[in-house]
């Protein structure tokens, strides 16, 4: 058992597939010899040689389109989009095929893969880099859509992605890659999907979160806690199809939500908490529901990133608001 | 180096068959076998009465929009009888020619386009891909799938189809670029029947040809008499052969003319000329063959009427079993979306239920 | 003045601005000698030839990117794409550059352009030509969402988005390009984008939709008037960004939401509109918020679009549910 | 017709310095010109200094990720000095030397890679594109522009440029095959750099040239010695007075090597040979040039001294004025997103606004 980073175990859980599971194949843009642009897939081509771990030319829509033919026959791809900026010319493939193989043929094909992609702001990076679009992902039927927040869970939910028998949009968020080690055990064990995590349990108000946000959200807990209100906090992991149980569980026993994210507020993963809560829960409602989020606006270069993103004083401002509604 | 020519490239055309029927050089050996020529006839009769009977199937309401292979039977059937069993066929709307040669019952393609995903369950060729409507997607697939045939050292080949204006997509070009890299076992078709539904293919490409859009993947590129079943097929067994055995990928045009509309929801009548489609009917692979088989004393006004009899109780037969197929239940919107359904889903799934129930009851 | 279909308005306005504003081009698939699948562009190229009514190669990257680049040089693209199913190839294009233009040059390059797609249900078509994905767009900020409901608004916003400076998305319901015909005066004249229009007042209950599904959302108004229920009826036509102001005024007055929409619910604009009246009018609610709207699956070939598409009778469930709520 | 060629293509090389600065043939007028030479130097040398500052920015935490052209310098260079003001160029993220000979100042391109969005408004070249981050969108854009002037009637090229790499994308090819249906004024440069960040150019292409590429869009395409700029400048021009004078499209594949980094980013010692790099040093762009100039009594150690004190003070002044420019504040992020803001959003533009003086008062 060592203490890895959240890069790292997601490269210990594909080195586990890759070992265990000869279907397992893993390509896009700089995976091979470089080991990913991050280092995601690092020594993975070294260790299971270029045919298993393989080097892509430099098309997304072929590299989703690839991955649902290799899938129909059985192999389990991981296919890598370096950042979820670029994602956009794959999700043709990825929304018209992936998708829906299985559902448009009745079942006989199937497609066990795994599209990977790092996502979100907060490491001063070039223009398309930094987005959070994993809305436009969890509004379409057929995809499980999968963000870990932490390197347990990355290790656990990748495991859980690559075998998972339906297609499964892995979005690792970049800011957090290695600002935490777990101690994780290399042993293949799954997390479930379609689950959210508590991460801490508290009486007088919900906090939800997913990717990067779970750290900024985690802090604020802490703080409310000093200031006497006591947070529960949810992880939802995987945002679509979300685990509504918890959450309305949750706010049952709290009466008070506030949900954060980084991306922008209109049509968000956020919105769809807060209509299924305002439609199932309402009347457990002791106040608005609270969006913390980024701004309806186009992410902007690094230099104001850090006014865009929503902080620990953003969460406890609207948490506390939250809190004096009566 | 100074200015030097760096590499250089040419397009080839096949054609065994005038339109005549006549010879234009020596045959392939399956050429003179008449009893294979005349079941690659019958395969084009069948496929042009079930054509026929899926526009009367639409025209009466009884299906939805169909596209028609009138005119360019030739090159479904020509490929498809090139396949074995073990290949896997990637096909788009048009290619029911090679669905029908490859397994694909004609009852399947009628559930498919009468709005039912039961006609992609496929019965026989269960490794085929379903029917690819969004254009040039399929390459792709075909690439993936030939992906994972090397992989795991099989010697099956992978076709797949296109129209000539689907070689203006983006995925196209994808598609063939990463099988000559990878050297995949794919046969790329691309059928050039002149019209991408409206728009003639001068306002597809500036090109000569189709063929030498292979020149820029750095695969070979070969064109064909469309309208040709020998050069079809021939050159299609060259390419199938080549993708078995590691030989790598082969881009196919043939050439050939939409003599139909574009699908049932389309008039050609606006946009087409009548005499133009008046000369392209002299050129139509069918007439082309009789005469080939006639003139080989291989077939008789007599067969023709025994065969068109025979093909009309197979189609018949097909249109009764998909008049009769159980109508899809809407639980079938929810059963197959994942291998399980989510928790979320299900109370949908249990409201679509009760409001078909209540509406049967209603009525 | 002329009795005319939705599809006939869609018509006129390009025609009336072909005519009157030089920069105004349009092309796509099929859109010039055979006037479009649907017929949207009949008569326009023969009126204004083949150099501004344009049939373009077979590629929807390739025609928003050329309207982007056409749009940065002042023209004024109307470009079409064939029907929505086929738009995600063009997507990349539209969400980092079209969105993108005005903001990442700080306002030096603008993009006056309208892509126009027909979309939903409910025409018997073959896969992929009847989905509503509109809410994947209505999440990038820096684009405009409209979808007419009628004819007169058809003729009014396609003309305000062709006179937008920045991009539109024009999203046609094709089912209804034939249904009905209104008297509309072709005399140029635009109808706001941004803004709901109230279709029906009153004071029991607020059903809100867009595009096809007005139509049963106004039958289902008309019954409930029978049952004396009073429904006020919205039609929010620019999905994005939304006029919430007219909607949270109705609200404040009924108390009664029913959100109907065709698209998949997670993460729809349902959703969004859900989550904004949850958090900004939550004290006026009397009963929760529903939302009748396709299911979270994958559109279904056309033998089940009927039970997928939402019907008179599910918004009047939905509907008395919420009224008898207390 | 039987079986016979349809079509044939050959694909030509320019070179006119061969690595040691010696003509390989006749030589054009302009490369007589020694002035003109000269400054093609200075504009190389201005080039490298310019990236090498950058980087040393990047490297102390003053700015953010750059890619440098290090012994890419005459394409961009090359190119850029065959534009004239009225042509349009759509850069992507390496044609740092294009964009400098087009107009855009240094200060711009620093606060670009700053990441200030104000880095993308020009002050001279108003019409030009900003950096296209998206690998190969900016190829259906120059496309889009030419239709523009075209339908205008002006007489305007436009210029855009590629990796070798981002020619496996679908949008390169859709953005041709438009140019060649369309007969556009475009002229499309391949930076074939040999690397793809660590995608060597044998795993992007089976292709023997990139320059063929052009034939599946029916364009002319040459290939040239990157790294000779007469060359690059010479065939650039060739194609720019086509474009401007209706003469359509032509891709230029740009023969080179990435001696830099990716970006500062990345850590090529990964995956690049030192050995090949070495050899590639041998044959880049300046040394050539230089020997040239020498060879023909156009330059000296003290004209190179001067030179680079010259050059050094330019961009240090550009660096200064860099780091000098106003921070943008949080109204920004929604001043520029729309005409006018809408409703909806005016509220976050407030919080956003309140909160960053909330936090300067916190300061
Ligand atoms: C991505 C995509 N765009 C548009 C369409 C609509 N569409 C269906 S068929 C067709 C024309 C195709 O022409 P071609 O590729 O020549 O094939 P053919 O129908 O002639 O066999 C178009 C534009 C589609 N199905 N998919
Ligand atoms: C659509 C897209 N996919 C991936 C990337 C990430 N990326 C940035 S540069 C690069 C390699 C490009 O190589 P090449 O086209 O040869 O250009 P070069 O950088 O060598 O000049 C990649 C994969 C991107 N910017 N855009
Ligand atoms: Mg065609
Ligand atoms: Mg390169």
């Amino acid at each position: 058992m060592a203490a890895i980073t959240l890069i790292e175990a997601v490269n210990a859980a594909m080195a586990y597939e890759l070992e265990h599971d000869k279907d397992v194949v893993l390509f896009g843009e700089d995976v091979g010899k470089n080991g990913g642009v991050f280092r995601a897939t690092d020594g993975l081509q070294k260790k299971y040689g270029t045919d298993r771990v393989i080097d892509s030319p430099l098309a997304e829509s072929m590299i989703a389109g690839l991955a649902v033919g290799m899938a129909a026959q059985g192999m389990k791809p991981i296919a890598e989009m370096q950042f979820m900026g670029f994602i956009f010319p794959a999700v043709d493939q990825i929304f018209c095929h992936a998708a829906r193989m299985r559902h448009r043929t009745r079942g006989r094909l199937t497609l066990p893969m795994v599209i990977r992609a790092p996502y979100g702001g907060g490491i001063h990076a070039p223009e398309h880099h930094s987005e959070s679009t994993e809305a436009l992902f969890a509004h379409i039927p057929g995809l499980k859509v999968v963000i870990p927040s932490n390197p347990s869970r990355a290790y656990g939910l990748m495991l859980a992605a690559i075998r998972d028998p339906d297609p499964v949009i892995f979005l690792e968020p970049k800011r957090v890659y290695r600002i935490v080690k777990h101690e994780v055990e290399d042993n293949g064990e799954e997390y479930p999907l379609e689950a959210c995590f508590v991460d801490r349990e508290g009486s007088d108000i919900t906090l939800i979160s997913w990717g990067a946000m779970m750290h900024e959200t985690l802090q604020a807990a802490e703080k409310l806690a000093a200031e006497g209100i006591d947070a529960e906090v949810i992880d939802v992991a995987t945002i679509s199809p979300i685990d509504m149980d918890t959450i309305l569980e949750s706010v049952q026993k709290t009466g008070r939500v506030c949900i954060v994210q980084e991306a922008p507020k209109s049509g968000s993963i956020g919105s769809e908490i807060a209509a299924e809560i305002a439609e199932k829960a309402i009347l457990s409602l002791l106040a608005p529901i609270g969006r913390v989020s980024g701004y309806d606006t186009v992410m902007p270069y690094y230099r104001l990133e850090k006014q865009y993103m929503p902080t620990v004083d953003r969460i406890l401002d609207e948490a506390r608001k939250i809190m004096e509604y009566k | 180096m100074t200015t030097t020519t760096v590499a250089s490239f040419e397009i080839k055309y096949h054609q065994y068959l005038d339109p005549q029927g006549k010879p234009t050089q020596e045959l392939p050996a399956f050429a003179k076998d008449m009893d294979k020529m005349r079941q690659l006839y019958r395969d084009m009769a069948l496929l042009r009465a079930f054509d026929a009977k899926a526009y009367a199937l639409q025209r009466t309401g009884k299906m939805g929009t169909y596209p028609a292979s009138l005119g360019q039977e030739a090159i479904g059937i020509g490929y498809g009888d090139a396949m074995t069993a073990e290949d896997v066929l990637i096909p788009y709307y048009r290619s029911t020619g090679a669905m029908l040669k490859h397994g694909i019952t004609m009852e399947e393609i009628l559930l498919y386009w009468g709005g039912d995903e039961s006609g992609s369950n496929y019965s026989v060729a269960k490794e085929d891909f379903p029917i690819c409507v969004p254009i040039a997607n399929q390459i792709i697939h075909a690439s993936g799938v030939a992906k994972a045939i090397q992989m795991r050292g099989q010697k099956r080949a992978v076709a797949t189809e296109i129209g000539e204006g689907g070689t203006s997509e983006g995925d196209f070009y994808e598609g063939i670029n990463v099988a000559g890299i990878w050297n995949l076992g794919v046969v790329f078709m691309v059928n050039n029947n002149q019209w991408a539904i409206s728009v003639p293919t001068e306002i597809q490409t500036a090109c000569e040809t189709y063929a030498q859009k292979a020149i820029a993947a750095g695969i070979e590129g070969v064109q064909v008499d469309g309208n040709d079943i020998i050069a079809v097929k021939q050159v299609a067994e060259y390419a199938f052969e080549k993708a078995r055995n590691g030989g790598g990928p082969t881009l196919i045009e043939a050439i050939t003319y939409r003599l139909c509309d574009h699908t049932t929801a389309d008039d050609a009548s606006r946009y087409d000329d009548p005499k133009v489609k008046e000369e392209a009917w002299k050129n139509e692979p069918m007439v082309r063959l009789r005469k080939y088989l006639e003139a080989n004393k291989a077939w008789s006004d007599k067969d023709e009427e025994a065969m068109k009899a025979e093909i009309a109780k197979e189609v018949d037969a097909a249109v009764k079993a998909y008049e009769e197929a159980p109508k899809p239940g809407p639980e079938l919107m929810f059963d197959h979306l994942y291998a399980e359904l989510p928790e979320l889903t299900k109370p949908q799934r249990e409201a679509a239920i009760k409001l078909a129930e209540k509406a049967r009851g209603a009525k």
